[in-house]
């Protein structure tokens, strides 16, 4: 039985006046149903392209997808018809945007917008289909559910209004729920309330889900397995409590050790030395290499693939001469 | 809430329906140059247009026969009044009516007692008529019976018929018993006698008027006649080249005349002899237009035949102060070989400068009324003067300014064009008494100042006025406009010629060669 | 990733236009504009002939080798007269403009940053020069200084000052929130200074741009003015009373209208192309 | 919100009393008097001052003054001072016909303009947007009278599909009147509106909530026509509001080459016969008129905004 997602070799480029910038860079992974992914990296890694890519919802000028395969439930989706992504989109795949303030349409009342979900892909009358939006609004916590349907988005608070989006994207029971950094524009409290929504509504639904984000905190608690992007690619792959016990590659140990925790009083954060290359000069061979204190002549000449076991996978020429102890070999 | 919002606001944005009049009838239309209507009330009607609708409506005692301009006594056609006949002395005039004429709308027949009191009420200053100076003669009028008017003059006047009498200068006879009634309203709800009655006014579009069943000359075959107010050159011309306006005013644009020609090949122009008069005054209490040499100067820089190579056969040459079909107007064959200042010399031009001590010319600011038939004429006097180094530095001002202005003795140089009866005296009276100056109590037209300044013909005007002898009359009024005219006081320009164009389907019922103001249109068809 | 930071940095300083010539539309507008300017200024010498010379035997002709655009009802050399005509409608067109740009910009400087009672009356004032149709404003400042030159240039004046006005007092309202001035106030700097510094600049692109697109509709004010007479006065040509008196006769000899109407339509589509061209360069969001 | 309308409405009485004022004396400073307009040129000193009397143009200013806005705050225009006809009934007679013309303009404007202008956004750079732009920037640039002359040379008087003359009577004949000096004005309407749609399109097509509505699964027409309209209808409504004060203007010089009655021509000719009466009234008319239209457009923004609240 083919897996829900996989993604191989997945490059998106952006075509800019000022020149071709390779924003995905054979990026792959696979999720199976009811499973859950994070995808986390810094900013400008990629992240974001990849999955408006699934979706295939990117900004025709100057993003393009130049080569991989996405295939759903064993479909490409490549060389899927307009109309055919259509039918997918909100009733097979939904996703969930970053920023709620500006995700929903300022003219139309949040029921009409739930309800416009329904009546594509259900032959529901007008009234029924509010009646869906009315209940799935009440499904994701939303006190007097009918008055918040008529309401307009300028009359919610952000996370009541991200709530909605979430209410959108889940009415027609999408078998795989992207959500793109869906708590980074709120403040704490609300982040924690709608992750655990996140999780009840995943546990009910059995949809899988992907989360994109650049704060390992929020990834911890909610998805099974996490990809950690750097500069377009996947540099290392594994279910989340090896990458937190025992990350593999250089970049996400850094990335680790820059996470303030209660338990060390460190009076300096330490970091990763240098900067994110910019797209347009990406440096040969593995781009974390100017960063890497375990930098080799190899690292400089080739880009390694994603290396190790398939549980646990890392793009690092180190991997092998090291047998850095793979934390994963001892879990059950 | 919203949607009865929606509903309000696509309620304002209903077009409004007006009443509709759709008759299947013959109808005439007429285009006149003018932006709207005056009045309909002969003491207050100004322009062509409302001339041109007022002599439809009403009818006078006396008039030049149909489509001509034929002035003398003898040659009249009677109109309300059978008979007319003058007492030897010229002080006491008797007009017997014609019986049975009907008034528009029922008011009944015409009396001696409306003639009366249209005289009176002409003449009367609190009733405020532009023409009230042409009735001041009339001292006394007599009723002796129901259709019999005998009028005293306070003085002798062999014309007064033509004057008071005769159309396009108010002298249309009113009913008694309308004016009384209609008070204010009379403006534009007139009652007359004419061929056609009026029926509607809608304000800056158009006159509409039916023919008159009782008309004492018979129905007119017209049942409809509308005056339409086209000031527009471009769309009269358009709407009339199109076929959707019967008959149309002309216009005093270089090239006009020739370019319909060309459009509507069998138009009919109709050129009502003798036109306006059409006179530049020359201002001569300014400096440097009070020295008689450079007058002189600038009467010879211009050459009338410049204007018939622009208006064609619309403009005659102009040799005296009044048009040649003037009564009393100088002919070709009166202007002396030589040393007659308007002769055209260019060359004689600049030496008379030199002499009066301007060898480089010089310049003078002129207004003008922004209206064609003015800025076109001003227009080729000041290419003409241009040429001999008289610079004229022009400036348009809108109509209405222009003509109070020169009222005030504000312009240097003095384009004027007025309708006249066609009578030398009348022009004399008006432009050339020293009464008449500009500025005086009983100011006239006289912009020149002649009279004051540059000679003075007042005593010769006030004889002629009173000779009975028609030769010796004539002989005078010659003298007299030499004795002008060599202090070049103005120059003359070609006269316009009150020029109309028709389609050939409008048939008027006689060959035209009067202004459209004098005749009506009773016997006009469509053909 | 919206850039969360605020902009301590004065935006105008950083922005770097974008390749002008790249535009294909700012290349037509910009040749077609720097044509009329150069044959408004060269007018006299390059006419070749006299624009006041009448010869009724040559009225009303076609265009012919010895008149390119034909003649008018007066015989005159419509050619010369359109290249002659230039001046006279480019000057209105420009100067009327200009000098309600000038007052309008700073009126609408001073309600913007004041707010409060100058911001009330200077935007009452505009809105009720704004109910005034400008072409009945042109007709009674005619009937009062008489048609002419100046009459169309107060008018068009008056008809843009409003245009400026609320164009400067929106832009100076949104760049006075802006932290860069709080800085520049805290530098202990004058609102005159800071107006004049910040302001102005920060406002000058949209200012351009819409200084451009309505010199076009002054130049078609101009000619809408002539049309009633109310313009340059005769015999100086311009385009509009050019219009105007071949109107007269326009199915007969319509070639001096034609090409007069032409002229203007060329001057106001290179006005236009100019001002898109430098709305897209500069300043996206701007609407006229 | 019926509260809101009355409170503009109220609004508009200092305006409008601010337009009487500045109009009545502006009128007074106008050289030329209307007795010899009325009167005419050879009229006697004697008949133009009881005309003056009559029209009480020889009291003092002030009272002149307060006697009209005290019979213009009640309605009453008057009489025109050159015949004498009412002023109320002039109007009504000759505004429905600029109403209509400005109306039609707009409709045209809008139809034409905003598909096209959606058409130029969603292809751009591509044929419809370069069509697009060149027939904006040339309908931007013709003088309307122009236009109409040319319109009435082609369709009228060559073509005759048209009449050439007049507002017309009547439903049928009116609108058969209407259709070329509602195009003259409409073309210049469409070219702008088109632009407005243009650039305000191309701005929320950018926005997030119509990549929402892709992720949604929505129909590209129902993207653009549905969800981006919308949103782009609030400033194109703006936009217009003010476009429409010109065209107002523009109707003077249209209804002048189509011999068409209108408020125009009642304004032009009052100034040029100096009918202080008649010019105070068209004026007053006129500033109403744009308040209308300024209502008119907040009105819309609020029913197509729900942000906008009217307080």
């Amino acid at each position: 039985m083919n897996a829900l997602l996989e993604v191989d070799d997945l490059s998106v480029h952006l075509f800019t006046p000022r020149g071709v910038v390779r924003a995905v860079d054979g990026v792959s992974f696979r999720l199976e149903a009811g499973q859950s992914l994070g995808i986390v990296g810094e900013s400008g890694c990629g992240k974001t392209m990849t999955a408006l890519a699934l979706m295939r919802l990117l900004p025709s000028p100057p993003a393009r997808i130049v080569g991989g395969h996405i295939r759903f439930n064993g479909e490409d989706i490549m060389d899927a018809t307009d109309a055919r992504l259509r039918q997918l989109r909100g009733s097979a795949m939904a996703m969930i945007y970053q920023d709620p303030m500006t995700t929903l349409n300022p003219v139309f009342s949040v029921g009409e917008q739930i309800a416009e979900v329904v009546r594509l892909h259900e032959h529901a009358t007008p009234q029924a289909a509010f009646a869906r939006a009315v209940e799935a609004l009440h499904q994701v916590g939303i006190p007097e559910p009918d008055r918040c349907a008529r309401a307009y988005p300028h009359q919610l608070s952000g996370g009541m209004r991200q709530r909605a989006v979430i209410a959108m994207a889940l009415v027609c029971r999408p078998r795989l729920l992207i959500a793109d950094e869906p708590t980074t524009a709120l403040d704490v409290t609300i982040q924690a309330q709608i992750l655990d929504l996140m999780r009840v509504l995943r546990d009910e639904t059995g949809a899988a889900i992907i989360l994109i984000t650049h704060d390992l905190g929020v990834v911890a608690d909610l998805v099974d397995d996490v990809a950690v992007m750097y500069a377009g690619s996947v540099v290392e792959c594994a279910p989340v409590a090896d990458v937190f016990a025992a990350p593999a590659h250089p970049y996400t140990q850094g990335l680790l050790r820059a996470m303030p925790s209660l338990e060390r009083k460190l009076h300096r954060l330490p970091t990763i030395e240098g900067t994110v290359p910019s797209p347009a000069a990406m440096p040969p061979g593995c781009r974390f290499h100017p960063r890497c204190n375990l930098a080799r002549t190899i690292c400089r000449d080739h880009r390694p693939p994603l290396l190790g076991m398939p549980e646990h996978s890392a793009a690092c020429w180190a991997l092998t001469e090291f047998e850095l102890s793979i934390a994963h070999v001892t879990a059950a | 809430m919203r949607r009865d919002l929606l509903k309000a606001m696509l309620g304002l944005g209903a077009t409004l329906a007006l009443p509709r009049m759709a008759v299947a009838e013959t109808i005439a239309r007429v285009g006149v140059s003018a932006r709207d209507l005056g009045a309909l009330d002969p003491a207050f009607g100004i322009g062509n247009g409302d001339e041109f609708a007022i002599r439809q409506i009403y009818n006078t005692l006396v008039s030049c026969p149909d489509g001509t301009e034929l002035i003398k006594i003898d040659q009249l056609q009677g109109e309300l009044a059978e008979t007319w006949n003058m007492s030897p002395d010229a002080r006491t005039w008797t007009f017997r009516l014609r019986q049975g004429v009907q008034w528009h709308k029922g008011y009944g027949e015409v009396t001696s007692e409306d003639v009366a009191f249209t005289l009176r009420r002409m003449a009367d200053p609190k009733i405020g008529s532009q023409y009230s100076s042409n009735y001041r003669l009339i001292q006394q009028i007599d009723t002796p019976d129901r259709y019999t008017v005998v009028l005293h003059l306070s003085a002798p006047s062999p014309f007064i018929y033509a004057t008071a009498m005769m159309p396009r200068f108010g002298g249309y006879i009113q009913c008694k018993k309308a004016v009384e009634e209609l008070g204010d309203k009379y403006r534009l709800n007139p009652v007359g006698t004419g061929p056609y009655e009026f029926v509607s006014y809608d304000p800056k579009q158009r006159v509409v008027t039916r023919g008159f069943e009782k008309y004492w000359r018979g129905k007119p075959k017209l049942d409809r006649l509308e005056v339409l107010f086209l000031s527009e050159t471009a769309s009269r011309t358009l709407a009339f080249v199109k076929g959707d306006v019967d008959m149309i005013e002309g216009a005093t644009v270089p090239g006009w005349f020739p370019s319909v020609r060309k459009q509507m090949p069998n138009a009919v122009f109709d050129f009502g002899r003798p036109g306006g008069t059409f006179t530049m005054f020359i201002n001569m209490t300014r400096k440097p237009l009070d020295n008689l040499k450079v007058r002189e100067a600038m009467a010879h820089a211009v050459d009338q035949s410049i204007w018939q190579g622009a208006f064609g056969d619309f403009v005659e040459p102009m040799y005296g102060i009044s048009p040649q079909g003037f009564y009393g107007a100088l002919q070709k064959q009166d202007i002396p070989a030589q040393d007659w200042p308007f002769s055209f010399d260019p060359a004689l031009s600049r030496k008379l400068l030199a002499e009066a001590g301007l060898p480089n010319g010089f310049s003078v600011d002129v207004f003008i009324s922004e209206r064609e038939e003015y800025k076109t004429n001003l227009l080729i006097v000041q290419e003409q003067l241009r040429k001999v180094g008289i610079q004229i530095n022009m400036r348009l001002v809108d109509h209405s300014s222009y003509h109070a202005d020169i009222r005030k003795d504000l312009n240097a140089l003095i384009i004027y064009g007025s309708g006249q009866p066609p009578l030398t005296q009348a022009v004399l009276n008006a432009f050339y008494d020293s009464r008449a100056i500009v500025g005086k109590p009983t100011h006239n037209m006289n912009f020149s100042h002649f009279g004051d300044v540059a000679g003075n013909v007042d005593a010769l005007i006030d004889q002629v006025n009173r000779e009975t002898d028609d030769a010796r009359r004539i002989a005078t009024l010659k003298q007299i406009q030499f004795e002008i005219l060599r202090q070049v006081p103005v120059i003359p320009l070609p006269s316009p010629a009150g020029a109309w164009v028709r389609n050939p389907r409008l048939d008027v019922g006689f060959p035209v060669h009067a202004f459209m103001g004098t005749f009506t249109l009773g016997k006009a068809r469509l053909v | 990733m919206n850039d969360m930071a605020q902009r301590v940095v004065d935006p105008a300083a950083v922005r770097q236009p974008r390749a002008l010539v790249g535009n294909k539309l700012t290349v037509i507008g910009a040749l077609l504009t720097m044509t009329l300017v150069m044959i408004a200024v060269l007018g006299p010498w390059i006419a070749p002939q006299d624009p006041l010379d009448q010869s009724f035997v040559a009225a009303s002709q076609p265009p012919s080798a010895e008149h390119w655009f034909g003649t008018d009802s007066f015989g005159r050399d419509v050619f010369s007269r359109v290249i002659i005509g230039t001046r006279a409608s480019l000057a209105i067109g420009l100067t009327g403009p200009i000098m309600a740009a000038l007052i309008g910009v700073w009126a609408g400087m001073l309600a913007g940053w004041f707010g409060g009672w100058t911001d009330r009356l200077l935007s009452r004032f505009s809105d009720l020069l704004m109910s005034f149709p400008t072409l009945l404003l042109g007709v009674m400042i005619a009937a009062a200084l008489g048609p002419g030159f100046q009459t169309a240039i107060i008018a068009i004046a008056i008809a843009l000052f409003p245009r400026f006005l609320r164009l400067a007092r929106s832009a100076t309202q949104v760049v006075r929130r802006e932290p860069f001035i709080d800085a520049s106030i805290a530098a202990g700097r004058g609102p005159l200074g800071i107006m004049l510094r910040h302001v102005a600049p920060n406002i000058a692109g949209s200012l351009i741009v819409a200084l451009s697109l309505w010199i076009a509709t002054a130049i078609r004010l101009e000619a809408a003015l002539s049309f009633l007479g109310l313009g340059t006065q005769p015999p100086a040509p311009s385009w509009g009373n050019m219009i105007r008196d071949g109107m007269g006769d326009l199915v007969g000899d319509p070639w001096p209208a034609a090409f007069a109407g032409a002229a203007i339509t060329l001057a106001v589509l290179g006005f236009n192309m100019l001002g898109d061209a430098l709305r897209d360069m500069l300043d996206p969001e701007l609407d006229t | 919100m019926a509260g809101y309308i009355l409170r503009r409405l109220l609004e508009l009485i200092p305006t409008v009393l601010l337009v009487l004022t500045l109009v009545f004396l502006a009128l007074r400073v106008l050289p030329g008097d209307p007795a010899i307009a009325a009167l005419g040129e050879y009229a006697t000193p004697d008949a133009v001052a009881s005309f003056r009397q009559k029209l009480g143009l020889d009291q003092p200013l002030w009272a002149q003054y307060l006697s009209f806005v005290s019979d213009a705050v009640r309605g009453n225009f008057g009489r025109s001072m050159i015949n004498g006809t009412s002023i109320n009934a002039l109007l009504l007679q000759n505004l429905p016909y600029t109403i209509e013309l400005a109306t039609a303009a707009t409709l045209i404007g809008v139809v034409v303009g905003i598909p096209f202008g959606a058409a130029a956004a969603v292809w751009r750079n591509h044929a419809p947007d370069m069509f697009g732009r060149v027939f904006a920037l040339v309908g931007f640039s013709i003088p309307d009278f122009y236009f109409g002359v040319l319109l009435l040379i082609a369709f009228s008087l060559k073509l005759d599909w048209f009449p050439m003359l007049g507002g017309g009577q009547g439903l049928l004949d009116g609108l058969h009147h209407l259709v070329l000096p509602a195009v003259t004005l409409g073309v210049v309407m469409a070219a702008f509106v088109m632009r407005m749609t243009r650039s305000a399109l191309l701005e929320v097509l950018r926005r997030d909530y119509v990549r929402t509505a892709r992720g949604k699964g929505v129909p590209e027409p129902w993207i653009v026509f549905k969800h981006a309209l919308r949103n782009a209808l609030i400033p194109i409504t703006t936009g217009l509001g003010i476009y429409l004060l010109t065209t107002l203007s523009g109707t003077i010089t249209v209804e002048l080459v189509f011999s068409r009655p209108g408020l125009g021509q009642l304004l032009i000719g009052g100034i040029t016969a100096r009918d202080y009466t008649m010019v105070q009234a068209g004026l007053v008319v006129f500033a109403f008129c744009v308040v209308l239209v300024n209502l008119l457009t907040d009105l819309l923004c609020a029913l197509i905004d729900p942000r906008v609240t009217l307080r």
